[in-house]
């Protein structure tokens, strides 16, 4: 008896789904009271096709594809978005001591005021030393010493 | 040869050298401000480094961001492109300093050039036709006449201490000139407490023809013909073509020989053009730009070179890799510049390109960094795209630039395409009759068709 | 018992769903009690119209634009799509009489038989009889004497 | 001149025309099939006509319905573009019957050079080198011999009555050929009944060389060179390019004379190309195509011409708009041909294109009927675009070729693209060293590594 139900329900529902198909419809939401303790609830959902987005031309010399210069952060968190980071003001080569031998401005964990400096980006043989904007302790440091960065790239994060 | 280069430019033209570059089997490294990160150059690149926040002076004009580009990157050479850093002759000693080869000219060769009186007299020493005049103050009216007489009227009369229109009068018959004379004088002295005028030839339907010149940086040099610019709105040009409609191959072997010894004489290196007004089969010169021009493109077409890589290729010590023998005429060219601008007040207007599809077929080149889903950002210039037809002769060339513009899509923003097709239902375009002031007369006439 | 009200509910939905379609509707909610513990609830929506395809090029050659060969039938509704429509099988000129100064083959409310010659078209010229695909009423002329047709152009409705 | 043109094709082709005729200011008629109401030469077009469904047998290739479509819009010229109807002489004689210019040679010309035997007959008499055999059947051994030593090995020795590879047999050296001779006429005996043999000379390693030749209709004549299309796999050209890379300034001079001659001696009118075997420094010739070639415009690059133009002007009964002595060659181009089909193993790819981007700068020249959006129907050629490049030299356009192919997109479905990127790295490619057996036995060793 219930199995009887069970293949009615089943073609039923198959059915519904055909319809939605043949259609082109998005969804179809039934309830059916067939008589008392005998009802049937069902939402059949269909995705919308989606439009394709439009790709967007990339140069490929099948063989030609040298990694950008400072590596990509991985996708999945990128430091550049943390409220606490601090990016490279300018491109240039970063230095994370004074000079070599120096012990580094910071590492993680240190406490640093505000306008202390963090590191160094060198460009065009100027030292440009980076400030914290701000207060905090050093959560992260991001940049590699003797690195590239561009600007934006995140240095340090201070929280 | 250099191993890799690097780009200080974006747009149409940071595409037109990394083409250049990567048929030469050179490395490219593109720069971009943050605005630009998804920018074509930026794709087409090998790297690319962004150097700084979208305002231009912070990210393309910024000699220390392209250098420290440069280092970091470990590139051997520059390729300004035009406009940004190109003229700079600051930038081009740092770059210099630094052991990076500049694709251009010398600091000082810019810096000669870059001064309109300096330029001038550079290039009379170095026998180029330049406006006649007054060489300092003409003290009396007598002076005055002689010197109308010497020169040929129109001639105007300028107070040395002038500025903006004040103080400029033109005498254009012998008979003008007493009073032209005393008027701008007397505004002279009015407005800027100083009586001396001088005195100058005054053209009054000149065309803008400008000549194509490259030095090997070794005392050699060669013309490629001339450009004629001579359609412009506010000194902006619209539509260049090669050869000029006006230009006999005399004239042009006169004019290109004056300027291609001016070069090499000086030991030239690289691209350069020379402006001038033209006007009753007599030059004019104007300035000299020391740069690759964004016209280059009708010279490549009718003489079948590739300016770009020969820019590399002397930038590296290499010879030129044609002589003047070499140069040939082969057929006539259009350029038209498309920019992402409003009409009919050409107001800028970037955006979203939701569509895009390039013409093709014979003779028709496009160079544009523009692709279905970029956003032109609002910081730069208004050129999107540059169309340039060839053809065997000028008749062809404009109906094969009215069939390309027929196939060109962009969709998303306005473009000065529409000026085009109203162009070329004129009769003076066909037949070549325009001068420097004949499309700001039209617009005046036409911007209410738009 | 439950199988007959199955397939009535699915006929249902269905008219339901042909209706959303025909009519470019998004939802339809319906609320049904046929009598007591005999109800059907349902809801079928339907993806909004598709964002307008990318238009495709198009010549723009600003004043060359002279008229498509058979004028386009006006959108709303399309005379090529009626269930009735005898279509062109081939590109040719319209004649609806047999000569001129002869009555036409049809006129409107004419009976036809099958294989009843309805017009002529020729092409190369050669004159190729038209024949009704089935017995019916003429209700509409589409196409003109005279005038051009090409493959597929929607020439006559009958019903 | 024409006042309207109807274009019996479609594709690229169909939008080549297209573009020709525009820039003449003749109007144009698309006609096409219930599966290409979309098609971009269909959008191009002034006016179109759906001429049937859309399988080709009953649109593109039916007479009736292209004449008609003519008949109803009044146009006076058909092109027919290459494929389909091009070649069909009862269809030229029928659009002749009807009032119609044709696009192309006559009805005569077309039947003569469409059957192979007479093809050859008529071109050995106007003086085209032939592969070089006997006249008929050789009765003896001795024969054979003598014919061997007059011909030079390889020979091949056929059954008369022969077909489909048996009764045949090669002899290398004239130490072979007493066995190939009694094999093949055995095996003509005992499969065919009969043991007569003919002999050929027999070519190992050929390379495709084709004479461009164009007709005025009234005697005169001229050729454009040649193209080598020896790059072909299963007999279908996939990468031509011209000049070819081992004729010579004289060979050309020669062949190409010869070809203009023949052409010129029987009225030929409009494009036709002579196609060749080439061996060793001698030409042997295969069959004349009456029509446009797929690969004309590496022609149009190297000597600046506009092929289709020139149909049209001299079927319009005007004069060809250049001598002999104009058509001088200018650099070296290009052409590879994109088929929507997936590698390795070729199976056609229709389906929607959801992205296209043409290649663009200097030397690039994209001949597709491609838009994003486009779906490529089933029922039709492969051939979805062709990609031109020109450059100064051989060298100058390869690195061109790689630097478009880089830059092209054809987003939706596969393409032959990947082949041309793997082709760009043999040396063979680059030394211009390949036969026309080269494609398929490389194809044979890498087709694993698509």
């Amino acid at each position: 008896m219930t199995d009887t139900r069970h293949d009615a329900d089943v073609a039923f529902i198959r059915s519904l789904a055909e319809l939605l198909r043949e259609n082109d419809l998005t969804e179809v939401q039934v309830k059916r009271e067939y008589g008392q303790d005998d009802a049937l609830n069902v939402r059949v959902s269909r995705a919308a096709p989606a439009p394709a987005p439009m790709p967007a031309p990339v140069a490929v010399p099948v063989d030609v594809a040298p990694a950008a210069v400072a590596a990509a952060p991985a996708p999945a968190e990128d430091p550049a978005s943390h409220p606490g980071a601090v990016t490279s003001p300018m491109v240039g080569t970063v230095y994370l001591q004074p000079e070599p031998g120096s012990p580094p401005f910071i590492s993680v964990g240190s406490q640093v005021a505000q306008g202390d400096t963090l590191l160094i980006v060198e460009a065009m043989k100027t030292m440009n030393q980076i400030p914290a904007p701000r207060a905090g302790t050093v959560k992260r440091i991001l940049a590699e010493d003797g690195g590239a960065v561009e600007f934006g790239t995140p240095l340090v994060i201070i929280e | 040869m250099f191993q890799k280069i690097l780009i200080a430019n974006r747009g149409e033209i940071a595409l037109r050298v990394i083409r250049a570059a990567r048929e030469m089997g050179i490395a490219i490294v593109a720069v971009h401000s943050t605005a630009d990160s998804d920018a074509m150059h930026v794709r087409m690149a090998d790297e690319s480094v962004c150097i700084g926040p979208p305002p231009g002076a912070q990210s393309y004009l910024s000699s220390a961001a392209v250098i420290a580009a440069c280092e970091i990157t470990g590139a051997d050479a520059i390729h300004p492109g035009y406009g940004f850093l190109s003229e700079n002759a600051n930038f081009v000693q740092a770059v210099e300093d630094h052991g990076i080869t500049f694709i251009g000219p010398t600091a000082e060769h810019i810096r000669v050039m870059g001064d309109k009186i300096t330029a001038k007299d550079t290039m009379k020493d170095l026998g180029v036709p330049c406006v006649p005049g007054s060489d300092g103050g003409v003290p009396t009216l007598a002076a005055a006449q002689a010197l109308g007489e010497e020169m040929g009227y129109p001639v105007i009369i300028k107070a040395t201490a002038g500025g903006g229109g004040r103080g400029m009068k033109v005498a254009a018959t012998a008979e003008g000139m007493e009073s032209a004379f005393r008027t701008a004088r007397a505004e002279g002295k009015a407005a800027f407490g100083n009586d001396e005028v001088y005195i100058e030839k005054y053209l009054t339907t000149p065309r803008h023809i400008e000549i194509q010149v490259f030095g090997d940086g070794k005392g050699k040099a060669v013309h490629l013909g001339e450009r004629d610019c001579s359609l412009q709105r506010r000194h902006q040009k619209v539509f260049e073509e090669a050869p000029g409609p006006c230009i006999s191959a005399e004239e042009r072997a006169a004019i290109g020989k004056v300027c291609a010894d001016a070069v090499a004489n000086i030991n030239y290196i690289g691209a350069g053009t020379i402006e001038f007004l033209y006007e009753n089969g007599e030059f004019y010169f104007i300035e000299m730009n020391t740069r690759l021009q964004v016209e280059h493109p009708v010279t490549e077409s009718i003489f079948g070179v590739d300016l770009v890589r020969e820019q590399i290729l002397v930038a590296a010590g290499e010879p030129l890799s044609f002589s003047q023998e070499d140069l040939q005429i082969n057929g006539h060219a259009i350029e038209v510049r498309i920019n992402a601008e409003k009409l009919p007040n050409f107001s800028p207007c970037p955006g979203m390109i939701t569509h895009y599809h390039a013409p093709g077929g014979l003779g028709v080149r496009m160079d544009s960094a523009l692709y279905d889903g970029y956003s032109i950002p609002p910081y730069y210039d208004s050129l999107i795209a540059k169309l340039i037809v060839h053809g065997r002769d000028r008749r062809e060339a404009l109906a094969r630039l009215d069939r390309a513009l027929g196939e060109l899509i962009v969709d998303g923003v306005d473009t000065t395409v529409p000026l085009f097709h109203h162009l070329l239902k004129e009769d003076d375009i066909h037949t070549g009759d325009y001068n420097i002031h004949w499309l700001e007369k039209w617009l005046d006439r036409h911007m209410s068709e738009f």
